[in-house]
């Protein structure tokens, strides 16, 4: 588009020439860099990790310990629970997932590594931005309105969602969806620009097969949630009328259908799934081909993967829905395709396990986060075949095996993968190294306790017993003292890792501030981001790159050094 | 350094990045639009009784809306030619024309709403009534959007600027003109 | 397996195990060796001095068979696993038994309700037998369950079953179950409907053919009615 | 694409007015598969008729096309996943008594709006 106005935030003269030193307001507040922007995700999404995880920690000390003061909070009420429940699902989804791996790593990654100066649409990236901050003002103004906050779990569902007189949370409810509705604006705006950007504006000589497999996954991931989304807008729309203006879309006795709603919120919510571990995986890839300095195994087998994994994402939601009311001979087709998509996503691991082989492996911080991604995303992944095998889902459904499970990939996903991603670019964001001593103690200390939470979960779905019930003394068989032990030992390990966490903030902010200077390209990386300077300025780069070859030139033979810039023209 | 990205100058594609993004923008319409409709399609098969309601729309005035948008396409398209033939002014006045069909659409609708809503079909009189009125609403919202972008759009176009963003709103006018053509024979004519 | 964490109490119950059993055993197996291989690389080809890593694009034929063969083998244990979960979801969900019983289940905010035939073994007759957060069954008897809620989504959920159904206001599911030990067991909620949901608790109650004519003896309207007329 | 020749516009706009003409008289005949020939197979057409001439679909690159029709097929999709429970008031082991009742009802209050006139 032919901007008159010049890209970054007006000096007041216009036409005066830039490069003066832009002021606070323009440069940090309403920057058009996609860098500055890419970092406004960043620490919103901390942020919001941050009030994720301080909710994690409320209701597992009201599960260990029922009926406790829980300190920072207070006794924890059946409607307080509701809310931290249905809360922390939301905001770990939509309010750090999404900003932290595709709008963070996105915006910050996509221009650097396709070789270019920015995005192609700067002003609407810094609206979507916006809006998304506007989306988690509203989350928050749902807590504080009279009512409290909505606790009818992140999938909304009505007539619970749709209804006051059911859900007591009048305004709540409607300010959650006003915020998720919001928030699903921001990353369709930030998807169209990730899109565009991707597609036209890359380095001159860099074809498709040389892009980054982080780009192409973080682009897949725009476009299934373009795709997936949609429906799930229009049905906002439905359920925010439901709610305050007293329609019936949703209303069995006004000729809707609950069901409804179910359908178009797992035709959007299982590609999410998808929408998110994509962008993760693609962050592993990068990660593992610099530090075992090997070639990623069969690059068009993982992009081919991928697209198929994108593909079969949305012809299996219902699988989310077998015990829900859908007619049972429905159920049959979602079993076979809901396997049939363990298949590209296996071959996916398969590829990046064959990556290893004749590796020459170094054990950094960053790759031992993007090793643990590999090996905790597996358990995910296997434990979901019982899910989606319609005859053991009917047990399954709903229980703490789910949760179990569904923690086992998003954990990786989003916090594995956020601390991959963010221990090897550091150096790029920021132009300092992070300790690697801390980082090792800060690695080990979440993941040992991470496997402690979530493991006993599992045992306790096993035997039963359901998610969402804020204190289980009402259940006397089900609720033996040994299950309220593995209860307690989940709680504690959720306390050690989280305040494991304290470790990654100071060495995050000490880094920042006194870390050591970090060079060019600290991890000797072919991709083009490590080929500007550390932090790259506005522009990114001197020159503008031009590209020769793929990105995971590791190890040639015959090369004296092991790795092969993409931008490098011998 | 020039005043704008390189990034928007370049186009790996060679589809011009704007109309690039337009193409994606649409494909989020086209599942938004596919959603409510789809949901609408449902309902309306499985209730006999939406006959009856249906029969209480004004087929008239929605093919009239319809003639008017069909015709503003015609001015958008027109002056999508003379902005290829470098015509800035002329593509600015057939952007008028196209302004003004936006807003005769508006002005109908919100004409035959009153009167409806006068006689008692409100958003809550029944689910067909919620339906209409949240995919005709959802539709006049794009018109009103595409019809603020053309002015924008249509005031550059006069003094010969920008003449490339004369395609880009007609081709999202014309989508907007193609959910209506599926609008009308679904709330209107299907009795 | 978790038949030592919950009892199993209903005629389709060990098939259920049996087919998670089936499933533990073969995504277990790629579970395990998958590890297996992952932490064997990372030891075998630390990095060392002087030793470069080799160059393997992973492109030709003989080294995509490390990749096709194993997919081709979780292909082939994806279709046991599909044959065993259509098998059973077939038993448990989409064919019905004849039923000797028919039970009535209302979910409502924030208790279960329900209606038993009561001595003529029919639904919808004067002696029907209602009850607050109790289910008495029979033993070795097949019934159908009819299912609806009143106001929000609610679900079905007895451990002991092994099963699960959701209610639905507005509509009306049907399932069966056959209770094969006696016993009194927890009958959960188990989809959320509102603050009360965990106290949402209610309990099966199986009983000995001649403990439940017993109980209906006690509790059939007609019955407490003359009863009450009497005195 | 300034130099490709350009579709007679005006006619097209023309034939899509017809077809709106025969879209609205086609139903006053009351018969039913009349109705929905005209009324949607007739949308289809005219939807055709303006994604290709006035968008210039077309001439434009392929994968664009296919884009917008992957869009479409999901939808499809998604109604097929979806109208076996939404759509029927009845099926394997459910029934729905809620849509027998709220039909029997609003259909009783057809006369509502008209009674004002």
């Amino acid at each position: 588009m032919a901007e008159t106005v010049p890209s970054h935030p007006p000096a007041p003269e216009e036409g005066h020439p830039h490069h003066e030193e832009m002021s606070f307001w323009s440069k940090y507040i309403f920057p058009l860099d996609h860098k500055m922007i890419g970092m406004q995700y960043l620490f919103t999404g901390i942020a919001m990790a941050m009030v994720g995880g301080f909710f994690a920690y409320t209701f597992r000390m009201q599960l260990a310990f029922p009926g406790i003061e829980v300190p920072g909070w207070g006794l924890v009420s059946p409607a307080d629970y509701n809310a931290l429940v249905t809360n922390h699902g939301a905001i770990m989804i939509f309010w750090v997932a999404m900003p932290v791996l595709i709008a963070a790593f996105g915006n910050f990654l996509i221009p650097l590594m396709i070789g270019c100066d920015d995005m192609v649409f700067p002003r609407i990236n810094r609206l979507s931005y916006q809006i998304f901050f506007l989306s988690v003002l509203v989350l928050i103004a749902s807590f504080l309105v009279e009512g409290g906050a909505f606790g009818g779990a992140w999938t909304a569902y009505p007539p619970l969602s749709a209804k006051a007189e059911y859900s007591l949370t009048p305004l709540g409810s409607s300010l959650w969806l006003l915020a998720v509705a919001l928030e699903f604006v921001a990353f369709l705006l930030g998807g169209i620009n990730f899109i565009t950007t991707a597609m036209n504006s890359r380095a001159p000589g860099m074809k498709m097969y040389d892009i980054p497999i982080v780009v192409w996954m973080i682009v897949l991931a725009s476009i299934m949630f373009m795709l997936s989304v949609g429906p799930l807008v229009a049905g906002a729309v439905m359920l925010f009328f439901d709610q305050q203006l007293g329609t019936g879309f949703f209303d069995p006795a006004r000729g809707g259908d609950p069901v409804l709603w179910q359908h178009l919120f797992w035709f959007f919510g299982h590609p999410e799934v998808y929408v998110v571990l994509l962008p993760a995986m693609g962050i592993v890839a990068e990660i593992i081909t610099v530090f075992a300095r090997k070639k990623l195994f069969a690059y068009k087998t993982v992009l081919y993967t991928a697209f198929g994994t994108g593909i079969l994402s949305f012809t299996v939601w219902a699988h989310h829905q077998f015990v829900a009311g859908i007619d049972p001979r429905m159920a049959h087709i979602f079993t076979i395709t809901t396997l049939l998509i363990s298949v590209p996503i296996a071959e996916m691991c398969f590829v990046y396990i064959a990556t290893l082989y004749g590796g020459s492996i170094r054990l950094t911080t960053p790759m031992l986060w993007a090793l643990a991604f590999i090996a905790e995303f597996l358990i995910g992944g296997v434990t979901g075949i019982f899910l989606g095998a319609s005859g053991a889902d009917i047990y399954f459904h709903d229980s703490y095996f789910v949760l179990a499970h569904f923690h086992y990939t998003f954990f990786p996903i989003a916090i594995i993968g956020f601390y991959a991603g963010i221990t090897y670019w550091f150096p790029k964001m920021f132009g300092r190294m992070l300790d690697d001593r801390l980082g090792k103690i800060h690695f080990w200390g979440t993941i040992i306790p991470f496997n402690g939470i979530f493991l006993p979960l599992f045992i306790l779905g096993l035997a039963g017993q359901h998610r969402r019930i804020y204190n289980y003394e009402h259940f006397p068989e089900l609720a033996t003292p040994e299950l309220q032990a593995l209860r307690v030992l989940a709680t504690v390990s959720l306390l050690v890792m989280l305040g494991f966490q304290l470790v990654f903030l100071v060495n995050f902010v000490r880094s920042l501030r006194r870390g050591e200077k970090a060079p060019q390209n600290p991890w000797k990386a072919n991709t083009l981001e490590w080929q500007a300077p550390s932090p790259p300025p506005h522009g990114n780069f001197a020159t503008l790159p031009t590209v020769y070859r793929g990105p995971y030139e590791y190890s040639v033979p015959g090369r004296a050094e092991d790795y092969w810039p993409q931008n490098a023209p011998e | 350094m020039s005043s704008r990205p390189i990034a928007t100058t370049r186009s790996a594609t060679e589809i011009p990045t704007g109309k690039l993004a337009v193409w994606w923008l649409l494909g989020s319409e086209i599942v938004i639009f596919g959603g409510l409709l789809a949901s609408y399609i449902m309902y309306r098969l499985a209730h006999d009784a939406w006959h009856a309601q249906a029969a209480a729309t004004n087929t008239w005035i929605g093919a009239f809306n319809t003639l008017v948008l069909l015709t503003s396409s015609l001015t958008a398209v027109l002056a999508h030619q003379a902005a290829e033939e470098g015509n800035g002014p002329k593509a600015a006045k057939l952007l008028w024309a196209t302004i003004g069909g936006a807003a005769t659409f508006l002005i109908v609708k919100a004409f035959e709403w009153t009167m409806e809503i006068r006689h008692g079909y409100t958003i809550t009189a029944d689910t067909f009534w919620s339906f209409y009125y949240t995919a005709a609403g959802l539709h006049a919202a794009h018109v009103l959007a595409g019809a603020v972008v053309m002015v924008f759009v249509a005031r550059s176009a006069a003094r010969n600027q920008e003449l490339h963003r004369v395609e880009l709103a007609g081709i999202y006018w014309h989508f907007v003109d193609i959910v209506w053509i599926f609008l009308f024979p679904l709330l209107y004519i299907a009795k | 397996m978790i038949e030592r964490l919950v009892a199993s109490a209903s005629s389709y119950a060990p098939d259920i195990d049996g087919l998670i059993l089936l499933i533990a055993v073969l995504v277990g197996f790629w579970f395990l060796l998958t590890e297996a291989v992952f932490f064997w690389l990372i030891l075998r080809f630390r990095a060392r001095d002087g030793q470069r890593a080799e160059y393997i694009t992973g492109e030709e034929k003989s080294q995509k068979r490390w990749i096709t063969i194993p997919h081709l083998l979780v292909l082939v244990c994806d279709i046991f696993i599909v044959v065993g979960a259509v098998r059973v979801w077939y038993e448990v969900k989409q064919h019905l038994p004849e039923a000797q019983q028919t039970v009535r289940v209302i979910g409502q905010q924030w208790a279960w309700s329900f209606v038993h035939p009561g001595p003529d073994g029919r639904l919808d007759t004067a002696d029907d037998i209602k009850t607050v957060d109790e289910l008495h069954l029979q033993k070795d008897v097949t019934y159908h369950f009819e299912l609806t809620s009143r106001d929000v989504l609610h679900s079905l959920s007895i451990p002991v079953f092994r099963l699960r159904q959701d209610a639905i206001p507005g509509r009306v599911i049907r399932g069966w179950f056959r209770p094969t030990k006696t016993g009194v067991h927890d009958f959960q909620c188990a989809e959320i409907c509102g603050i009360g949901h965990g106290i949402m608790a209610a309990r099966v109650i199986i009983e000995t053919p001649d403990e439940h004519a017993a109980w209906m003896a006690e509790h059939a309207p007609t019955t407490s009615l003359a009863a009450a007329a009497v005195r | 694409m300034s130099e490709h020749h350009h579709p007679n516009y005006v006619k097209i706009w023309a034939i899509l007015v017809g077809l709106l003409v025969v879209s609205v008289l086609g139903p006053m005949l009351g018969i039913q598969i009349v109705t929905l020939i005209t009324a949607f197979g007739i949308a289809v057409v005219k939807a055709y008729l303006v994604a290709k001439n006035f968008m210039h679909l077309n001439i434009e690159k392929r994968y664009i096309v296919y884009m917008l029709t992957t869009c479409l097929v999901f939808m499809f999709l998604f109604f097929a996943g979806t109208a076996p429970d939404v759509m029927e008031a009845e099926g394997s082991n459910w029934e729905k008594p809620s849509f027998e009742l709220y039909d029997e009802a609003a259909s009783h209050t057809v006369g509502h709006g008209t009674a004002h006139h």
